[in-house]
Formats: structure tokens, sequence, C-alpha cells
């Protein structure tokens, strides 16, 4: 099988790059000026948290849409939005236990109403909301078409709430240092350690995707199972007690 | 489409009227919230007025997942869907019409709820047509995302403490710009809250838009 | 350094495996059963429903079945 | 002619579970049919699935020409079910309810009247909200609606349960009067002499199928 080939490979480079990462970040990259605490080694890895989130929130909401399409619809695409679902719910978590851990030092509070943090926070209950409804029973096919909806509307707020909590931020003050470290002069071995933190953060997305797909396959296989024995049980009771 | 929207928010507004749930339970409970804010605040009128536009669109936020609850529970009990489904009514005009009823009951709770924050909180209630029509288009916005919502969790065990969790998150950005432009209004700049009152059209245009389309494989299929 | 940015890669990091296993192994205990009911897949009478889930949204008159 | 009720290995579930578990049935145009069996048999499901209520799951089924797999919707308006729950409006007037049910098919409302009126709920009865009602008068009401739509199946669950003997007499006149139009019926009933005396023929279900003989216990 070539495709698990490949994903085993891909576990691999996506393992070896996040410990190369934590490695660089962590002891080669000298500290910035202007940071305290050697705060900018967070650099590293809470941007890529950030985009990862977005990245699968995105593969959610396109599997979504796959599926609602008539003519593409197929189960796998509902299994896919899923898996890249809950993944996606795993980094927005740990892009907001990154950004806060960069709060506390910085300003001195856990929490900053930030419009990138505010935004991800809301989307974290959002999609939390998503993946309860998946959880929730039926008909897989039911199931799959409510839950293809129910990410539609929540990827469609993304934008409004993004815009919204930023204007509604930069109304009330600038913010006070950029995140994304977008007036930091990135250089040398800085800028190969975030674009390493992107490419293996992104890797370890797609590995674990695959393997939550597969999961959703084997365990929709295994109900598939269990229905051969119910429906064989159902007849039986037609066939009178034996 | 508009026939049938027409048809069920009459129908709608008709049990409304009579079983007076939106009146008598849902109106009092907004006046409980509001109240509770003002114990939790505190007495204090120059904390409570500057937040009384945030306080409102919160009790209207909460009121609007009441009704939307209310909107499914009327369609005969426990057959929610069975009954829309069997009505070989076009789902679009079930959502418009159910949409539009949720509209019209909150839109009477609103002008109750501004009446008590004017007199509990001390609010000045300047530019009266920039907050009427900051109502409307954050009511209609609202509505839309509550009907979908609720349709989505009609029938299922979980569907009191499911749909909270669905709805609040995405009426968000509703909750934010309806009190940024209520604020620029109550502060006597009304037309500071226009932009805002853009956002909230954008988001009620987009959200109507994917109830007509969603709401036939909502219904359909499950 | 301050232990800032220590916790910020230890949750990183132990998240990131710990879902990881998890995942790794309920795809493994998956494949398992299957293979296991695969095997008695002869004698369907002798196995219980492995996945008769309740009928979670179904009539009432329909759901008790005995 | 074809027939009216086509089904070949007809598989519905709730979630996992197997309603109807391989249903092969034909059911003709105009013939009034009696569909029995014990309890959990999957009577309620068949009906369910014959008006597009539980979706299919696996085979083929075909109501009044329309492939259940594809258009559920266009279905709808030819059949009419009366099942468990009325499907009502508590609050509204047993007229209101007519009417809004003749609207929502976009029919016309002048039968509402006369269909009241067949089922004893003239008068005073036809503004009373339906609340308010017994349950045999809402059995009548929701019976009101199928005589004014005059759909052409109609799947009956359990209709005689709560009717007085007025009302059973009444119903038995409305399928007869209904099997002389050549409108399709499908009646579950466990009074089974008063059911069998209706029908044509007689449907016998067990464990979600169809079988051959009545088994051992009806």
């Amino acid at each position: 099988m070539t495709g698990s080939k490949v994903l085993k490979a891909t576990g691999i480079l996506a393992l070896v790059g996040v410990a190369a990462t934590a490695w660089l970040g962590l002891w080669v990259t000298p500290d910035a000026v202007g940071f305290p605490h050697g705060l900018v080694r967070l650099l590293y890895i809470h941007p890529p948290m950030a985009w990862v989130a977005f990245v699968a929130y995105g593969m959610a909401f396109l599997s979504s849409m796959l599926y609602l399409w008539p003519r593409t619809r197929h189960i796998r695409f509902d299994r896919m939005a899923g898996a890249s679902a809950e993944v996606g719910v795993v980094f927005t978590g740990l892009t907001l236990a990154t950004g806060s851990i960069w709060g506390r030092p910085t300003w001195g509070v856990w929490w900053t109403w930030d419009p990138l943090l505010t935004t991800t926070a809301l989307l974290f209950v959002l999609y939390l909301g998503y993946l309860a409804l998946r959880r929730v029973p039926g008909d897989p096919e039911v199931v799959a078409r409510r839950s293809a909806i129910a990410a539609l509307i929540a990827f469609v707020d993304v934008p409004v709430v993004y815009f919204s909590v930023s204007w509604w931020r930069s109304l009330h003050q600038a913010p006070t240092i950029d995140f994304t470290g977008r007036h930091l002069y990135v250089h040398g071995s800085m800028a190969w350690t975030l674009l390493l933190g992107f490419v293996s953060f992104t890797l370890a997305y797609a590995w674990l995707t695959a393997h939550r797909y597969r999961l959703a396959g084997l365990q929709d296989s295994e109900a598939d199972e269990g229905l051969r024995y119910a429906l064989d049980e159902r007849r039986a009771e037609g066939l009178g007690p034996a | 489409m508009l026939r049938d929207a027409w048809l069920v928010a009459g129908k709608d507004l008709r049990i409304e009227a009579r079983s007076r749930v939106a009146l008598n339970q849902v109106v009092p409970f907004a006046a409980a919230v509001i109240l509770l804010f003002g114990l939790a605040l505190g007495p204090d009128r120059s904390v409570l007025a500057p937040a009384s536009a945030g306080l409102f669109w919160i009790a209207v936020l909460l009121s609007c997942l009441l009704a939307t609850q209310r909107s499914f529970a009327v369609e005969s009990a426990d057959g929610a869907r069975d009954g829309l489904r069997l009505s070989g009514l076009d789902p679009a005009g079930i959502f418009l019409g159910k949409a539009g009823a949720v509209v019209a009951e909150l839109l009477v709770l609103e002008a109750l709820l501004a009446l008590g924050v004017a007199v509990l909180y001390g609010a000045h209630l300047t530019g009266g047509l920039v907050l009427a029509a900051v109502c409307v288009t954050a009511t209609v916005g609202l509505a839309a995302v509550g009907i979908i919502y609720g349709a989505v969790a009609s029938g299922l065990r979980v569907k009191e403490t499911l749909l909270p969790l669905l709805f609040l998150p995405v009426a968000a950005p509703v909750l934010l710009a309806a009190t940024k432009a209520w604020d620029e209004a109550l502060a006597g700049t009304p037309s500071g809250g226009l932009g805002w009152l853009s956002l909230l059209a954008v988001f009620a245009v987009v959200y109507v838009t994917i109830g007509i389309v969603a709401f036939g494989p909502l219904l359909e299929e499950s | 350094m301050s232990g800032y940015i220590e916790a910020g890669y230890t949750i990183v990091l132990a998240t990131l495996a710990t879902y990881s296993i998890s995942v790794l192994v309920r795809e493994k205990a998956a494949r398992r059963r299957l293979s296991v009911s695969a095997a008695l897949g002869a004698e369907p009478a002798t196995v219980s429903p492995v996945a008769g889930d309740a009928p979670s949204d179904a009539p009432a008159d329909e759901g008790v079945l005995q | 002619m074809a027939p009216a009720v086509r089904l070949r290995e007809a598989v519905a579930l709730a979630g996992r579970f197997p309603l109807l578990a391989g249903v092969s049935l034909e059911i003709d145009e105009g013939e009034v049919a009696h569909v029995r069996g014990p309890n959990g048999a999957g009577k309620t499901s068949l009906l369910r699935l014959c008006c597009g209520l539980v979706p299919l799951h696996s085979g083929e089924a075909s109501v009044l020409g329309h492939d259940l797999a594809i258009d559920r919707r266009a279905l709808r308006k030819h059949v009419g079910m009366l099942g468990h729950q009325s499907l009502l409006y508590e609050e509204l007037t047993v007229e209101e309810n007519l009417r809004y049910a003749l609207r929502s098919f976009g029919l016309e409302i002048e039968q509402a009247g006369p269909a009241a009126a067949r089922l004893g709920l003239a008068g005073r009865v036809s503004a009373t909200p339906v609340g308010r009602l017994s349950a045999g008068q809402r059995r009548r009401t929701a019976l009101a609606v199928l005589v004014a739509r005059d759909p052409r199946l109609w799947l009956l669950d359990e209709p005689h349960a709560g009717l007085d003997q007025e009302g059973r007499e009444l119903l038995d006149e409305l399928i007869a009067e209904s099997r002389a139009k050549g409108r399709t019926v499908l009646l579950c009933s466990h009074e089974h002499e008063h059911a069998a005396a209706l029908s044509d023929r007689t449907v016998w279900l067990a464990g979600g199928q169809v079988v051959e003989e009545p088994a051992s216990v009806a």
C-alpha cells in the first residue's frame, strides 16, 4: 500500500520536524532584542498552531461542501470533515494555551482581548459545539447532513467574527504588541526555525487527520458489521421461535 | 415559497396570540435578566448606563434562544419534524415563515426591553431611528441562525443543551455589532453606528440565504 | 529563559503526543475488533451485535423489541 | 396498472438498528391491504417509510411512481398518514387546523367544512382549540384532514384506537368509500377481524420482513 507508505513517511517527517523545531527554538536561536524572558521562542510554535487550526477548519468546510453537493456526496467527505475539525480543535486549544502563556509575562495577564486571540477563542467554542453535534447518534446520513450544515454555518461565521472583533478593538486602542511578530525583523536561524515550525506542524496535522479519518472509517465499518448481525437477528425474529 | 412563508408565519403568530407563551414567559424572563444584571453590577447608575446596550443585547440573545425553542415546540410536541416534513410546504417557506414569526415576537420584546433599560439603567434612548434599524437587522440575523440551528437540534434528545452551545458563539458578532451601534446612538453619535449596522445587514443576508438553501436538506433527510 | 517558554513547549508537545497516541491506539483496537468479528462472521447467530446502538431517534413503539 | 407501493428488499434504519430488514412488497393501486404482525414487527416503520418519514437505507422503494431514494417531497402531496401522533396544533381550532393543512398542500379550503361535518365535528366543536378536545375527537379531526385532502394513498396506523362505536363505524365507512374511489389504503390494526373485513388482502410482517404464513403468534 503506497498510501500507507506516504502516510508513514509524513509521520516520520513531522516527528523529526517538530523535534527539530523544538530544539532550534529552545536552544539554538538567539534571543531577540525587545522580548523579555526569551519570549520570542514562543514565536516558533504559536503562529504555526493558529495556522494549522485555520487550515483544519478550512479543510472541514471544504469536505462538508463536497458532502452537501449532490454529485460529490460520499460519506468519506463527512469522515474527513469530522477528522479535520477534531484535529483543528486540538490545535485551537494549543493556540489559546500558547497565546495565554505569551500574554502573562508580556502584559501581566493571562488573557488579553486581542482580536486574534478573541476570534480563536470563539472558534474554539464554535467547533466544540460542532463536535458535540457530531456525537449525537443517529442515521449516518442524517448525522452527516446536519453536521455539514453546521460546519457551513460555523465557517461562514469566522470572517464575520474576525472582522467585527478587530474593528471593535481598533476603536478602543491600538494593539500593544503585534502577536505574529510582523514588526519583528526575523532573520537567519530565526526565520528558518519559524519556517520549519510551519512546515512540520502542517505535516503533523496531515498525519493526524489521515489517521483520525482512518479511525472514523474503521468505526463505520465496525458499525456496519454490527448492522449485519442486527439485520440477521431481526430477520431471525420473523422466522418464529427457533 | 413566500405564500408558504406567509402561511407558516401567520399560523405561528396565531398560536402565539392564543397561548401567550412569549408574552407570559419570555418577556418576564427578559425582565428578570436585566434586573439580575442590575443586581450584579450594583445600583450605581454611572456603571449601569454605559453598560445598558450590552446588557440589553445579552437579554435579547437569551430570549431569542427561548423563542426559537418555542417555535419548534409548537410543531406538535414530539413530532415536530414529522409534521413539518409531511406538510407539503416548501422548506424555504417554512424557514422564512418561522424566522419571520420569531422576528415579529422579538421586536415586540425589544420595544418593551428598551423601555426597561431606559427606566432601570437610566439609559437615554437617543437616535431612535438608528436604534430601531439596528434592532430590525440584528433580529433578522439572530432569528435566521436560531431557526436553522433549531431545526438541526429538533428531534434530538439533547436539544435543550445543544442549541445554546451551537447558537451563542455564532451570534457573537451580532451581539458585538448591535451593542456597539447602540452605544454610539446612546452616546449621541448615531452616525457612528452605521458601519456596525452594515455589518449586521451582511450577517442577516448571509444567514437568511443559508437558511433558504439549507432548510430543505435539513428537513428532508432526517 | 523563564518557565513560560518551557511550559509552552511542553504543553504543545505533550498534547500532540497524547492525541496522536490515542488515535493510533483506537485505530489499532478497532482493527483488531474488526478482524475478530470477521473471523466469526461464518456464524453470525452466535455473535451478539457489536454495535447494536440503541435506536436513538426511533419512534418509541419501534424501539422496544423483544 | 402500476403498483401503488413497490418495495424490493427495502431496509430502513434508526441509527444502526434495522426497523425494516428487507421488505419486498407490491400493493396495487386501489387495493386495501391489512398490515398485520406482532408488536415490533415493523408495521409503523413500513407506513413511515411509505410516506418518506423514514429514509430508505438500501433496496428499492417506489410509492405512486416516485422513487423514495430520489424524490420524497413530490410524493407527500399524494400521501396521507394517520399515525399515533395526530400532528395537529393544540392552540388552533378544528377548523383552523383543517384550513391550515389544506393550504399547506396548496388545496382549496372549501373542503374543510364538509369534511368536519362528515366526521361529526360541525358547529361548536369546530371552533374549539384541538388542545381541549378528547382523544377521540382529535382522532376525528386528524381523519377530517385526510378526508378533506383525499390523497391517493392512505396510511392508517391503528386508526380505530380511541374511537367510540359511532366513530369506528364512520371510519369503516370512510375506508370503504375511499376504496370505492380507487384509493390505495394500508391499514395497520390489531383488530384483525374488523380490519380483514375492510381489506382485499393481508400482509404479514414479522421481524421487519414480510412473511408468507401467519406465524404461530399473531
